[in-house]
């Protein structure tokens, strides 16, 4: 968290033409993705997915009977994600112990996929999303999020939408999508973007660096096209699993809200 | 009546309130609260601020002392931002360690600081490898009525603004020592973060506690002296269309440079 | 807590005539002290205290509900005092963590205000008093316990007497009222005492140091007469706010003592 | 139904089955599961296997980097076995700091390595008594359905047996630089866990999630490659004749035998 | 935990007639034992051991109502072992947290006592056996399990037999039992065993090393026989309190399994 | 009946037969328990006292290792008491984190020491900043009866009287070794903790823990061999007037030289 500034500053290029990605990819090209389900046997649905060389795992636990119960909601469910780096995700290995980074991503997280839920159908309840980065590789948060949508599809848990995840940024002066490791380290900025294509709402935006306003907009929606296809692949997968594109499919209309006939408990 | 019905008839009361353009105390959408900074107000901190908006109190302390590099970074120094939420600033708040919003709200200050590259930590090396200058950031909540980030942010800003850095002196047998020397801390930019809080359908500015317990999400984003944005972050467990976030930026880059000329006032 | 020694032998001065205080003080004089009452909106009860160049905070909350139950008491409240530093209010910055020395103070304290309130009132209840010292100065247990005492007054809790408390201790052989950081550190021994003036009882007594039997009494009575002149400027602190002088004052017959009617919850 | 009861229940139905020389899955009583092991699938880690055992899914990451050695060994490289139980392995797993099982696990699997010799420490020192090279073996559970310390054991073979260790110089000055070149980190034993559950009178290897439950006892034994054993650990509230341990050991240096074999084939 | 190898390898002696222990001992030769009972005098029962020059107190406080509740077991008593080594007890000095050595040593020391009892008694509650190792030579753990059987029989709680515990192992080519400091931390192997003699059953086994098949099994039946005689020490140590051999004779039938008339509580 | 009435029950026996100046165990209210001191018992401690005071029984152990220096002072050594409740010494003493009143215990016992200044740290330095001789101090309860404060005191005193303290050799290279040779350690001052406590109008010294929990307060007062004062500590919810703190001063003087002369007794 603490070290040194991570952003260059900018050194625009004169001749922008003969710009080439350091993996050799177009600007607005994303990296090679794959997303399996059910990967986790014990998990009620789960995902493991390759985004370039991250290799990330997501199960998904409920909806089940919160722990301790004080923490519950007597008249919606609550969902719980948990980023989580293995120490050998990254060099050099880091401490299995959480970090005040995992916590953060952990909040984001959260906030990025709740949007696509029906809690208020699990009163009491709690669903925990788990993720694990196997190995890190630029972009974890936004892979993590890609196959957390997926593995709650998996899990039957109904959802207004998938949630798509992909970040942009700028290097060396250019808008890239899709940053990798050298990139994310070297550039210019990062901007971190989770999408509902249904809804076009965004649910994750964070942003680090140094760019201007208009370049911040033009970077969104670059990220939010990478999310639309990330989106098909995401489909794409459950697909092969299930045989159908829509799995996910229901009323966005929320049930009428009642008064919740019980109080919380105190504890 | 449980507390459950109780927010909901207080997010009520405040959404319809803001939806006229006005706030249960009578300001503007877009208006902050009265804003005080007091600088230089603690003699054995390098920097200091006291920050006074509204009812919110924190206490920004800079401290600089001597530490170990990173591994990857032998000669750069070390920059911390910590959050404290003391027990005397909420009747909902323990003692205890950091709770997770604590450690977002350090987070976010800290990233708009580093991102803006606001110190130049390549100056702060001592003996390469072995011992750096390390910059701490204390961020201490006295009264917590809404909105930490925003005060925090315009605190370690003037804090910044005005640290007299000790001048250290290594010796030949590589010992340090402190000289009586001190100069002004450099800063290389202005960053300050603004949020803006979406409520039903409106966005509004420097939120109380109670308008933060009842809004849908937040963005906020940090603007330097130039207009750049530096970060962003978007909390809440809703979704922001592409058209309101750009509504939050331009919001932000306007407010940033009014409370930047109060932070930067003592300079 | 573990460094080594630090109270200097005694090295009497044979002509005692020229002997004055670093700061110029004459040896039963107080430092200059300024409270202010009523400073944090979210406490019941809070005040401010400048003892030197000590700047603390002290907020209280309750009598309130406590949690966990299985530690309240059925028969009678519980006061519980909690000293905090700052990171930035001392020299090198320290952990924001609770140290040994932040425990024992915290114990010692509420021993020294706990005989000034009526506690047997609030069964199953309990009376937090929290406290932050911003900046220290020598004595910051002291001034702790001054702020905390008038903060227990705003909070409109009915007190028997203000505790006032204030240190002694020897400096180069002179037995000196209301030592100062640099007096603190560099004389032979520092007495923190806490009265109650009404009933003339000591309620914290704690010293360290090299002094005969005949220099530790004499200590406690300089210190005793520290603590009345206190006591008339907390006092004026609670004037100033409320216009009256006997704001605390209830009578000290306790109530009949009854047998509790319901036993203490197991958990 | 109580959980006891369930319990019981299912205990007596595998005990049956055992008896009769059956398992549930249609297995013998001494034979594993399909066992597949995948090694160097992660490009930030010197070495790394990833193990299925039927449903039971771990992987093994081996990192080398720079550490302190301790004090009275001066030159040796340090070796640190690490077991992580990830709440997505097991729905009964939470986060937070490893339980007692995940210390016997990596204790268990690190004794085998540790008494076998398997690496020469004693090569791994960089400057005498300042820093040495370390060897991290992270044991990381995805999938949880038994025989952990087998699996593991297999994988931080198969790992530490394809690990390319990095050639480190140190410079006249003391500083330590990672040279590009690698060589196959040399290994003088290979040493595997094979570990027998006593259920009524039989006995098993590679109990699942559910055998493991209703066991009465286990005994893990570390057998190396010319048949010498490095390791026993006896579990269980339950004593077993010599007779029985006589037994364990034959069956244990015979399926070590078998389970080398693939532990070994990405050498 | 993490050191360097610990055992070295065998260097055969080819003349064995001259062998002789460091400390002069026969190779199997238990090192002078001294057991007291009843050395704590709040703990229910309580047990002193010297074995060579461990020095080791052990403590039994139940059975006794488990905290927290939800840990009980509804049908049987829980017991739970805690092995716990001084900060002076070795050198040099280590920290007072427990150690996750600490932490498995704690585990199959309940696991080798476990068997000798009848929990099905204690439904809902707990025996806890706190052993403090105030002074350690090597098999500590050995020695622990002798003074918790003591302890656990002076504490008047019905044992099927005493638990006797010795370790043996190789030592410069020779089988030898009850390893000493020395002998522990440079030999060849070590064997640690506990015995439950009346039933025949080994309920402790470790080993650490490198031994054939055929020395292990030897090592194991040496280290029975000095089991063997340690429970005539410890029979004498019960006698000389209670003017009783047969303390702790009861029958071995357990009660009658019933079915729990209540349910385990949940929480 | 509740515990409440119980215990005010016992308050009421006790302070009865107090006020008759007897106490329950037929002793004078100013006289002690037998005292047993033992030193030098432990091989492997540098220093080491087992003190039974009635039925309270500490052992202290004194080790003597290397470290680093405080920052501030970087040629002294360190000194560091700490105290263990250990779960064996009474039935609510449960494993975990030391609780409140072992902070306090160490640290009035430490600073009884550091303020007699009984050891010249000055001379355990070895190589200026970076490594100087460490004393560690612990006290360790195996049975709590009360009075905990003064047995540790004594036997602090009596382990670091007969502490023989190793030489330790600085080579030119930096290297230090531990020379075979060893020398009494070297104290300067003998000082001795004495506590009061007060129960109803009656002072009484060396109370039971039956005592201790009836008490109103206690003031504990070092002294030293010439009848100086090192250092006071007053604890309990209550006030002493000045006249009380005098007699306490007075008990304790007279006190601390017919204990000391016990805990000398093994110089």
């Amino acid at each position: 968290m603490s070290k040194t500034t991570k952003k260059k500053t900018t050194k625009r290029k004169t001749s922008k033409k003969k710009w080439t990605r350091v993996d050799g990819r177009k600007p607005d090209e994303l990296r090679p993705i794959h997303i399996e389900s059910g990967v986790i046997p014990n998990a009620d649905g789960s995902a493991y997915i390759e985004m370039g060389r991250n290799k990330i795992i997501a199960g998904v636990y409920g909806p089940r009977e919160m722990h301790p119960k004080r923490f519950s909601k007597p008249n919606m469910g609550i969902l719980r994600c948990r980023y989580h780096m293995a120490p050998f995700s990254v060099d050099p290995r880091r401490s299995p112990a959480p970090s005040r980074r995992d916590k953060e991503i952990s909040m984001v997280m959260t906030d990025a996929i709740e949007p696509a839920l029906f809690l208020e159908r699990y009163p009491r309840s709690v669903i925990d999303v788990f993720v694990e980065i196997i190995e890190a590789d630029g972009g974890t948060r936004c892979a993590s999020i890609n196959a957390a949508a997926v593995a709650l599809a998996d899990a039957g848990i109904p959802m207004k939408d998938l949630v798509s995840s992909c970040a942009s940024g700028k290097y060396e002066g250019n808008l890239i999508l899709d940053l990798g490791d050298y990139e994310d380290k070297n550039g210019e900025s990062d901007v971190p973007v989770a999408y509902l294509p249904k809804n076009d709402q965004v649910t994750l935006l964070q942003m680090e660096g140094i760019m201007t306003q208009d370049e911040t907009e033009k970077c969104i929606e670059l990220a939010i096209e990478g999310c639309k296809q990330i989106y098909e692949i995401q489909k794409e997968a459950l697909k092969k699993k299930y045989g159908m594109v829509e799995a996910t499919e229901e009323t966005e209309e929320a049930p009428e809200e009642e008064e919740p006939v019980e109080e919380a408990e105190e504890e | 009546m449980s507390n459950n019905i109780v927010s909901r008839l207080k997010r009520k009361k405040i959404v319809d309130v803001v939806a006229t353009g006005k706030r249960m105390d009578g300001r503007e959408l877009l208006q902050y609260r009265d804003l005080e900074i007091k600088t230089n107000f603690l003699a054995k901190s390098e920097g200091s601020a006291e920050v006074k908006l509204g009812k919110t109190h924190v206490v920004v302390g800079v401290k600089i002392g001597i530490g170990h590099p990173f591994e990857d970074t032998p000669d750069a120094g070390v920059m911390m931002v910590n959050a404290e939420y003391t027990p005397v600033a909420h009747p909902t708040w323990e003692p205890g360690p950091p709770p997770k919003d604590a450690i977002e709200l350090a987070r976010v200050v800290d990233r708009g600081l580093r991102a803006a590259e606001i110190i130049d930590m390549s100056k702060l090396g001592l003996i390469s490898g072995v011992k750096v200058q390390m910059i701490f950031v204390d961020l201490y909540v006295l009264n917590y009525d809404g909105n930490l980030i925003d005060a925090c942010s315009a605190g370690a800003l003037a804090a910044l603004t005005t640290t007299e850095a000790p001048e250290y002196k290594v010796s030949k047998k590589g010992e340090i020592k402190k000289t009586d020397k001190t100069e002004k801390l450099k800063l290389r930019a202005h960053p300050l973060a603004v949020t803006v809080c979406k409520i039903g359908d409106s966005l509004i500015v420097d939120p109380t506690y109670d308008e933060e317990e009842v809004k849908d999400g937040r963005i906020t984003i940090t603007v330097d002296e130039n207009g750049n944005l530096n970060a962003i972050q978007k909390r809440g467990p809703v979704g922001f269309t592409l058209d309101e976030i750009k509504k939050c930026i331009n919001i932000a880059s306007e407010k940033s440079a009014e409370i930047k000329a109060i932070a930067l006032a003592g300079e």
